[in-house]
C-alpha cells in the first residue's frame, strides 16, 4: 500500500523508518520488546519488521512477557550510554512496569545528583474504537505528565510520527511515545531523513479566530473532522496539535488563546483529572480577565472503554462531539 | 499420578465438552471470517482437551479465573452458549451486557469469575478466590488459567509464592501451547518445564500431555483433590498446541511448517474420538450425534445473539460504581 | 501517650480504632498486608497491631513483599463478599501494583456488566519530611482519581481518618485511602465508635470571607498553620479539607468560591497535571466571570523529593509558602 | 565450588573490607543515636563478610545495583568514605549532591550504578548493565544485590528468566538474613533454599554460608568466573543475620531471644580475626592497626562530611532534565 501514492507512507511506516535511520546513525541506539525481532515477525503489527536482521539480534532483542524487566533492562543500559527504545505493547501494560518507570527511569538523573540519567524511549500503543475493550485501549498521559523526571509525546501524522520519535530517542531523559492504533494505518507525506520535530513545540494545524481546539494523539483527526461541520456553523477553529504533553508549549496555546478568547481541550482520555485539567488550569490563569468563555475540556466518558461497538463509538471523543461542544462554547 | 482412567461415561462426558468447545472455535471463525461479527477472537481449536477433562472434576461452585484466550476453559465449566455469543455480539443480553467482551466474560452462575486481558492476572485474582473458600470453609476450589508466556512475569511468581506460603486450595493451569504471540517458548522462558517452577515455591508439580484426554483428567483428578483436602495448590502444566495462531487473522508465519503439520495430524479431537469408538464406549452414530446436537445450539445461540438488542447508549457510563452504602 | 489527655488519641490510632471495630462488627472485613500481623509486630508502624491476635491469622494476613499479589487475593475475595483492607506499605509502591488496581479493581464492575464488585479498600502511607528520599513519599492520588471505578480519600483528623475508613470499607467500590506519614503522631478527639463520615463530602474547617484555600491531607494542617499570618495581614481565609478526592464534593468547593471569589488549591503533590488542575478546571468553567482573581494552586517542586533537610524543606508545601502564595492571591 | 581456599594476602583484603564495613556500620549507629545526623538507616552488621568476599572478586569497572541496606556493598566496591558520609548528611559533596542519600547513593567512578529502595527493583536494572557489557564484550560483570523478602517479588522472577534466556552476566546476589523487616523467611517464602529456584530459570544457583569468608569467597569467584565467562547469569544465596533490626530504631522484638543470641554468638567477624592470627595470616597487632586506622579514616570521612556545605535551595529543581540535545 505504502506505494500506492508517491511519497506517501503510513504513521506506522514512519515509526519503523525513525528506527532504522536511528539505529543507522548512531550504533548505541537498541530495540526490545515483546515479539519485536524478525524471528516473531518484527512486532505484532509489524512496526519493528527488518531491525534486527539489519542490526544483528544482541541491538534488536525479543523479551519474555515481562514489563518489568523489559524497563529495567532499558534503564541499566542507558545508564552506561545506550539509548534503548523499549517498546510496552499496550499503554495498559505500563502498568506492570509503573515502578521501573517512575520510581527509577524517572528520578536516577535526580537520584544520583546528574551522576546518570536514562535516555530511554518507551513506545507504546493505544486507543479505542478496536473493539478491544477495557483492558486494552486507555491512555494515560496525565500519570506521566505528572512524574518529574517524564516527557510525554503524542504524533498524529507521518512526519510528526517519525521527527518526534528521532527526537525522543536524541532526548537525554526518559520519554514516552505514546501510539495511536487505529491511526497506524493512515498515510501522509513520506518524512524527510534525518527530520526532527522539537520536543515541547505544539504545531498550528489550521489557523483560525472564533475559537481555538487544543488536541492530541488520533483526537488531532478528529478535531479536523470537526471543521466542516464548524465552517458551516460559520465558526473559525484554530486547531493546534500539541504533540508534546510534557512539557507541554504554553507559548503556542496562550498565544493562539489569547487570540480566540476561547479554548477548547479535546483528548481520547477521561475528563476528570486528565490531561485537560492542567491546560484549562494554566490558560485561565495566565489570560485571566481575557477570555471570553471558560475553558471547556472533552475527552471520552468516565468509565472503562466498553466493548459493545454502540457503547464504543459513545465513549471515544469523535469529531461530531468535539464540534457540538466546539459549537456549544461559542454560545457561551 | 492416578493411573487407572476413568470409566466410560466420564470419558463421554470430556467428549461432549471438548465436542461442544471444537464446534464453538469452528464457529466463531466462521462468523467472524464471514463479517457477520467483528470480535478480537484468540482461537483456542487444540487445546479443547484440557479444560474438557479439568471441568469433569470441577463443581459449579469451583471458581475459574481465565484469560483472552479462555471461552473453551468458560464454555467446558458450564457458561451457557446463548449468554456467551450474545455477550462477544455486543448485545444486552450478553453475560456482561456485552460491556465486556471476548476478553472479559464473567458468569458467576458457573463459577466463571474474572476473564482478563493482562498476561499474568488470572493468578493473583484466583489466590483471593481460594482465600475466601478457606475462610468460609467449603471446599471450593479456585482454577486460574494461563498460557506458558505467562509463567514469565511476576504476577506468576507473586501468585505461586502468596498460595504457597498460605497454603490456597488454587489450581494454576498452565496450558502450555509452545508459544505466546509469536515468540517461541524457547526464546522466553528458562525452564526446561514450567512444572519444575513449582520448586520454586514447595508447591506440587504436574506435567501432563494436555492433549490426552485420560492423563489430562488423572492429572486434574490429582490436583483438585489435592487442593480440595487443603493441602495446598498445585501448578500443572499441560502440553498442547493452538492451531490457528495467536489472534483471528494471524498466519502463524513464525511457526515452522513442520511443526505446524505434525502438530494438526496429532489433533486430539478426532483421536480421542476414534478411541472412544475402539473402545467401545461410544458408536459412531452416538457421536456423531453429539456432534449434530451441537452445531443445533450454535446455530440457535448465534441466532438468538444477533436477534437480541444492544445495550442502550445510557449504559455506557453505568455499572462504574455502585450504590454508596 | 493515647492517655495523656482524656479522650485525645493519635491519628495512627484512629486507623487502627476503625479497623478494631469494622471487623469485629462486620465477620467478612478482612486485613492483608505486609509485617500486619501481630507476630510481625501489627505493621511496620504498628496500625494493625491487635488485630490477628483478636481476629485470627486467616482474617489478618501477613503478606510475602509481593503487592501484586497482595491487591489480587484482596480482589478476589471481594468479588464473593469479603471486604478486604489490604496495605500497601508506601504509596509509591502502589506503582508495583497498578494492573490489578486500574486494570481490575476499578474495571470489574464495568467489565462483568455489575455481575461482580471489588469493595476492598488500600491503604497506603506516604509524605515527604521524614529525610526518607526519592521513593517513599511521593502523592499520586491524581492518577487514581483520573481512573474510572476508584474512589480516593484522605484524612487530616483522628475523626476523619475513623470516620472516612468505616466508610471507605462500607462502600461497594474500591477506596484508596491515602494516610499521611509524618501526621500519624498528631492528636485529636477519639472518634465516637461507629461514626462515619460520608464519602464525597467536603468539610469547611475555617469559615472565612475573603478566600478560599482547598486543600487535604497534611496540607490541610499546614494551610491552617497560614492562617495566623494571613489574619495578621488582613486576610481572612476559609480553609476547606477536601477528604475525597475522587468523587469531590464541587458543592462545598464552589459555594465557597462563590462566596470569596478567590481560589487556593493547595496540596503536596507536585504541581503540574496534579489533582489542583482539576479543581481549578471546573471552578473557572462553573463560576467563569465570578472569580476576582485566577484559581491558583501551590504543590511541591516538581522534582523527586530529595534527601538533604534544606532541599526537603524548600520541596514541601508548607504553611509559610501557603500563607505567601495566598497573600499575592489576594493582590491579583 | 572450588575447594581450595584464597591465599593470605586475599584473606587479609577480605578482612579489611571487613573491618571497614563493620567499623562504618558502628560509627553510623552512634552518630545517628547522638544526634549528630538524622537518617533513616538500615544496619548490615552482621552481613559484613558477603560483599566483602564478592568485591576481592571484582573490578572497579564491574557494575554493582544494590539497595536501601547496602552501604556494606558499596564500601566493599570501594565507594570513597568521605564521599559516603557527605552524601548521607545530605550535604553538597556527598556523591548526589546530597540528593539521594542513604537509600539511593551512586558512584559511577567504583561501578556502584544504581541504589534503591524498591524491594526487587536493583535486579532488572542490572540486566541491563549486562546487556551493556555482553553488547561492548567489556568482560565486566553486573551484580545486583537484595534480600530473602525480595525474592518474592515480581522483579526477581523476571530479572532472572530474561537474565537467563538473554544468558547476561549478571550475578543475583541474596544476602538471606532470615528476616523480610518484621517477618521470617519461612512466612514468606514457599521455597525451601532460594537458590533452588535458580532451576526455574535454568541456570547456575548456588547455597553458601555467607558469613565464612572462605566459602563465600569461593563461591563468588565461581559466580564471577561463571558470568565472565559468558556463561550467563547465577544466583547466590548468601545465608547471614543482621544484627540491629531492619531499620535504626527497630528493636528486633519478632526475633526469639535465642536465635539472635545465637547469630551474635556466631558474629563472623571476630571469628574471621581469629582465624587469620591463627593461620598466622596476620598478627593481633597488624589487625589492630588495620582497625585503627579504619577509625581514623572515619574520624576524617564524618569531620569531612559535617563541615561540608548543604546544597543551595536552588539544587531542589535541578537534574530533573538534562539539556535536550
Ligand atoms: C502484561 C501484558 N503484556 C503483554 C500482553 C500482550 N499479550 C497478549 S497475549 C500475549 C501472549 C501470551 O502468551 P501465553 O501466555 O503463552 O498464552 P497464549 O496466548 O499462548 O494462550 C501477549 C504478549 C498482555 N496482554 N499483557
Ligand atoms: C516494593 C516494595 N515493597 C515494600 C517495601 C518496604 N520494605 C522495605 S525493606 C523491606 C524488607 C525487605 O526484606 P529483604 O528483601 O529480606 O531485605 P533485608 O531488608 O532483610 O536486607 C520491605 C518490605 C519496599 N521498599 N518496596
Ligand atoms: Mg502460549
Ligand atoms: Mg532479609
Amino acid at each position: 500500500m505504502s506505494d500506492s501514492q508517491p511519497n506517501q507512507i503510513t504513521v506506522l511506516e514512519a515509526y519503523r523508518q525513525a528506527l532504522m535511520d536511528a539505529m543507522t546513525d548512531d550504533g548505541e541506539v537498541l530495540v526490545l520488546g515483546e515479539d519485536i525481532a524478525d524471528p516473531e515477525e518484527g512486532g505484532v503489527v509489524g512496526i519493528t519488521k527488518g531491525l534486527s536482521s539489519k542490526f544483528g539480534d544482541l541491538r534488536v532483542r525479543t523479551t519474555p512477557i515481562a514489563e518489568e524487566a523489559i524497563i529495567g533492562a532499558a534503564i541499566g543500559a542507558s545508564l552506561v550510554g545506550f539509548k534503548p527504545v523499549a517498546e510496552i505493547m499496550l499503554m495498559n501494560f505500563t502498568t506492570v512496569a509503573m515502578d521501573m518507570i517512575v520510581n527509577h527511569a524517572a528520578k536516577l538523573r535526580y537520584m544520583s545528583g546528574g551522576q546518570t540519567h536514562c535516555p530511554i524511549v518507551i513506545r507504546t500503543m493505544t486507543g479505542a474504537g478496536m473493539s478491544t475493550g477495557g483492558q486494552h485501549s486507555d491512555y494515560y498521559e496525565a500519570w506521566f505528565a505528572h512524574t518529574p523526571g517524564m516527557k510525554v509525546v503524542c504524533a498524529s501524522t507521518t512526519e510528526d510520527a517519525y521527527g518526534l520519535l528521532r527526537s525522543a530517542i536524541d532526548d537525554p531523559d526518559p520519554v514516552l511515545m505514546i501510539e495511536n492504533l487505529p491511526i497506524y494505518w493512515t498515510k501522509g507525506p513520506a518524512p524527510v531523513p534525518g527530520h526532527r520535530v522539537p520536543l515541547g513545540k505544539a504545531k498550528v494545524v489550521v489557523p483560525g479566530t472564533d475559537l481555538t481546539i487544543v488536541s492530541y494523539s488520533r483526537t488531532v483527526l478528529e478535531s479536523l473532522g470537526a471543521l466542516q461541520a464548524l465552517g458551516e456553523a460559520g465558526i473559525s477553529a484554530e486547531i493546534i496539535d500539541l504533540r508534546t504533553i510534557q512539557p507541554w508549549d504554553q507559548e503556542t496555546v496562550l498565544a493562539s488563546v489569547e487570540k480566540t478568547g476561547r479554548l477548547l481541550v479535546a483528548h481520547e482520555a477521561v475528563v476528570p483529572f486528565g490531561a485537560g485539567a492542567e491546560i484549562a488550569a494554566v490558560v485561565q490563569e495566565k489570560l485571566f480577565g481575557k477570555l471570553k468563555a471558560p475553558v471547556m475540556r472533552i475527552g471520552a466518558s468516565f468509565n472503562p472503554v466498553p466493548f459493545s461497538k454502540p457503547l464504543e463509538a459513545e465513549h471515544i471523543t469523535d469529531a461530531a462531539k468535539i464540534a457540538k461542544a466546539a459549537s456549544a462554547l461559542m454560545k457561551k | 499420578m492416578i493411573p487407572n482412567s476413568p470409566d466410560g461415561a466420564t470419558q463421554l462426558e470430556i467428549f461432549k465438552k471438548m465436542a461442544l468447545l471444537k464446534g464453538n472455535d469452528e464457529r466463531s471463525r466462521k462468523v467472524i471470517s464471514t463479517g457477520r461479527l467483528v470480535m478480537p477472537y484468540y482461537s483456542y481449536r487444540g487445546q479443547e482437551v484440557i479444560p474438557s477433562a479439568l471441568a469433569v472434576n470441577l463443581r459449579d461452585t469451583d471458581y475459574l479465573c481465565t484469560i483472552y484466550r479462555g471461552i473453551h476453559d468458560m464454555l467446558a465449566k458450564g457458561l451457557p452458549l446463548r449468554d456467551l455469543w450474545a455477550e462477544v455480539a455486543g448485545r444486552v443480553h450478553g453475560t456482561c451486557k456485552g460491556k465486556g467482551g471476548p476478553m472479559h466474560l464473567t458468569d458467576v452462575a458457573h463459577g466463571v469469575m474474572v476473564t482478563t486481558g493482562i498476561v499474568g492476572a488470572s493468578m493473583p485474582i484466583a489466590n483471593g478466590l481460594a482465600w475466601a473458600s478457606q475462610l468460609r470453609k467449603d471446599g471450593r476450589v479456585a482454577v486460574a488459567t494461563f498460557g506458558d508466556g505467562a509463567s514469565n512475569i511476576g504476577a506468576f511468581h507473586e501468585a505461586l509464592n502468596l498460595a504457597s506460603v498460605w497454603k490456597l486450595p488454587t489450581i494454576f493451569l498452565c496450558q502450555n501451547n509452545r508459544y505466546g504471540e509469536h515468540t517461541k517458548y524457547a526464546t522466553a522462558t528458562g525452564a526446561a518445564k514450567i512444572s519444575d517452577r513449582a520448586i520454586a515455591y514447595g508447591i506440587k508439580g504436574i506435567h501432563v500431555d494436555g492433549n490426552d484426554p485420560i492423563a489430562m483428567y488423572n492429572a486434574a483428578r490429582e490436583a483438585v483433590e489435592h487442593a480440595r483436602a487443603g493441602n495446598g495448590p498445585v501448578l500443572i502444566e499441560a502440553m498442547t498446541f493452538r492451531f490457528h495462531g495467536h489472534v483471528f487473522g494471524d498466519a502463524s508465519k513464525y511457526i515452522p511448517k513442520e511443526e505446524m503439520a505434525e502438530a494438526i495430524a496429532n489433533d486430539p479431537y478426532p483421536r480421542f474420538r476414534t478411541k472412544l469408538i475402539d473402545d467401545c464406549i461410544a458408536t459412531e452414530a452416538e457421536l456423531a450425534a453429539i456432534e449434530a446436537d451441537v452445531e443445533t445450539r450454535l446455530d440457535d445461540a448465534v441466532d438468538y445473539a444477533l436477534a437480541s438488542p444492544f445495550p442502550g447508549l445510557e449504559e455506557v457510563n453505568t455499572d462504574v460504581y455502585g450504590a454508596a452504602a
